[in-house]
């Protein structure tokens, strides 16, 4: 049997991508985010999951306006790297698990989630930017990866509580899969920023580290926070943050198993325009 | 009824919704044609005949070409469509979000190290915040901006 | 405010639109279908929307295996029609209805139904043939259409449940825009067909008339219909027939209101490879 | 424990789930290149070469020129997609899922006119309907197959 056995959290600013791929993460400005991964770094060698299921979002580079699926599922064998505008990032292809994946999807739709299967598609600094900064610089990227991808570019996107039940499903459908599988589920993206208008730059450390301190231990009802709080609160671009309720829906405590336990938390402002959080969560089951 | 709208009262900040996104479609297909390295090569080669491929309005082309990624935004663009014309020109999505606040390059960076903006008073339009329309536009530019306002104001007597 | 006026259900066989296009309506063959069809071409045209919302199945034409959209809005201003591998119909553009297409997308994504959003698609015989049944051969279509596509090619498709529920939601999206509209909804595809394997040809008109019975009286109990039922009652393509669910749940009485009237109802077979069903219930709101 | 697949068990059917659309891929996406016009043409002038460029199996290759589309579907293929094979060679949908009951155009023809084909004995594995495995191929052909297949066992001492 599969069975989910952690959640990471983390922010996926491609400005670290850029510090990463370009030599920079010992730099001044880098080092103290990159020093909030290394425990993250040790943690995973030590738990090599056999797949990542990663929820992020796409911006505007699969997508664009031609088309926007809600969620979207890669089914597809790899996935290539992207060109984001300054040349695709030097990082591995990323090797799908077909057959989890869809396998995934063919439960989920049954039980009322309506994806949008994607066999082909390349994917952005909202996926690779967590692999680097969780694996670092391999040559190939250590486990297989199944992109799941959340509208947060046009409005509307998926409530919280509606990317909370998802999360649900997705551990229903793991769980019922039957090979041998240590999956882990990531939710990135966030947290406060905003890339547009007067107000760019927005930062609320508050509003941000009590996201964190609910997201460990009420995300049910962290998942009710309406949309035009976390825009008002944490920015435009904070939006992003509903995408770590599926995650965090995965875990064994929301299915009535044991609370998971905090392996790592961490908090830094600023990357780029952004705040980056990071939180790594066990199941005990 | 129509559906709600909550958040049409946030100080400088468009919400990319259905509306604005019909608005924007051809600027944001446009900013997506330079995913293309020869593409974007083609565009900086000649950005006016470029952009009169495409059935842009006049406002957007005048705002492409200048570089406004506000009147971008106003016209319909969405920030990680509009980033591909940053990308183009060789500029940080930092280089860009700042052009957007009237702060130079150096003090929206200063602002971001030392915490970024504050949420306070910028939650709700009308309040007293740096990102409400009457504070723009921020940073050394706008003291300039607003000595010669004053001045222009002076010398036509003050209308 | 727009309101839903009628439900109009029908299949959407490509021979009928073969027929249409090269005049081949009076033969023998074809004459007892389309004579099925007058009196639904008198009654639409004494009862004309302004926007009818079609739901129909893309057949691998517009999506093929790189990306399958479980539920599918054209939010485009027009849509061009495909070239199915004989040549595009000689039938005119569809019109779209970008600002009730964007509205309702809104509405039912914030009530929990997952879609994806498309701007530029090109649509086949599945939308195509139901207007022409409808319309003739006009110039152009008298009216705009809101395509909207269901995957029913890869399984899992939708449950009748799931179809049923999205009718209802879209109903109340229908009701909360601010225009005076003349909507109506079709559900097309169906009725039983195989296409498929030794049992190609599988005709159970029985199984096809109760289903006429119980959409009209019973569609709540219809919709738990379970997707194997209509796999070996109507033959693997039959399964097209939850589409019509959606239309239906669009109807007042399910919200609560009136039983709506029974304006036409016709069953023939064969049209090439499938029996075609036919009705139009009208909301007596 | 794996996820339910209860419709394994009707005869002569194959449902297009995501094992066969895994399965059936390139062979698919094949069919979806001949919904261009040129493609068709192309397509026609050399079959196997511009198969070749496909990364298909020599299963499907085979299964695509000899026009077997019930092999077409065992292998990966979905009707919808297979008909643009059809639609290549000028045929109708009528005359491709006849093609897979063995019956003639005419035999299949009439039996869709004369009602189509019964359910009874067709709904699951092992009953005694026309579609069930041991009853094909189905119509005129198969008499034929069937007493070819008697004189060959008589010829070969009934082996
Ligand atoms: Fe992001
Ligand atoms: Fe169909």
């Amino acid at each position: 049997m599969a069975k989910i056995t952690a959640s990471v959290y983390t922010s996926h600013v491609p400005a670290i991508g850029v510090a990463i791929d370009g030599g920079k993460t010992a730099e001044p400005y880098w080092a103290p985010l990159f020093a909030g991964y290394e425990p993250s770094k040790q943690w995973i060698e030590a738990n090599r999951p056999d797949v990542v299921f990663l929820v992020y979002n796409d911006h505007a580079t699969a997508f664009n306006l031609d088309l926007i699926p809600t969620f979207a599922i890669g089914t597809g064998a790899e996935f290539a790297v992207a060109d984001e505008g300054w040349g695709p990032r030097p990082v591995p292809k990323v090797v799908g698990h077909p057959e989890l994946a869809s396998h995934i999807a063919q439960s989920v739709i049954q039980d009322d989630f309506d994806l949008t299967l994607v066999n082909r598609m390349e994917v952005d600094h909202g996926l690779t930017v967590p692999l680097s900064l969780m694996f670092g610089q391999p040559e190939a990227w250590p486990c297989k990866v199944i992109p799941f991808a959340v509208n947060v570019v046009q409005y509307p996107v998926p409530s919280g509580a509606r990317c909370f039940a998802l999360g649900q499903a997705i551990r229903r459908a793991v769980e019922s899969f039957d090979d041998n599988l240590n999956v882990q589920i990531w939710g990135t993206g966030g947290m406060s920023h905003q890339l547009q208008g007067a107000r760019a730059g927005l930062i609320n450390a508050d509003w941000d580290n009590r996201f964190l301190d609910r997201l460990i231990a009420d995300p049910a009802g962290l998942s009710k926070v309406p949309h035009i709080h976390y825009v008002r609160e944490a920015g435009s671009e904070g939006i992003e943050l509903v995408m770590w309720l599926i995650a965090r829906g995965a875990m064994a405590d929301v299915a009535g198993g044991p609370a998971p336990t905090l392996k790592h938390r961490f908090y830094h402002v600023p990357a780029s325009n952004t705040a980056v959080g990071h939180l790594i969560l066990e199941n005990n089951v | 009824m129509a559906l709600d709208k909550p958040y049409l009262d946030v100080p400088g900040t468009t919400i990319f919704d259905a509306e604005q996104s019909r608005k924007g479609y051809w600027l944001n297909q446009f900013c997506t044609s330079l995913m293309k390295p020869e593409n974007r090569a083609r565009f900086l080669a000649g950005e006016r005949a470029y952009l009169d491929q495409w059935p842009m309005s006049e406002q957007q082309k005048l705002a492409v070409l200048a570089r406004d990624l506000n009147r971008c935004i106003a016209l319909g663009g969405n920030i990680y469509f509009l980033a591909r014309i940053g990308a183009t020109d060789g500029k940080s999505f930092q280089q860009m979000a700042g052009s957007m606040t009237g702060m130079s390059e150096e003090e929206y960076r200063a602002m971001m190290v030392a915490g970024g903006r504050s949420p306070e008073g910028n939650r709700v339009l009308g309040e007293e915040g740096d990102a409400q329309p009457h504070n723009q536009p921020q940073g050394e530019a706008s003291r300039m901006f607003r000595e010669a306002g004053c001045l222009a104001r002076a010398k036509n007597g003050g209308a």
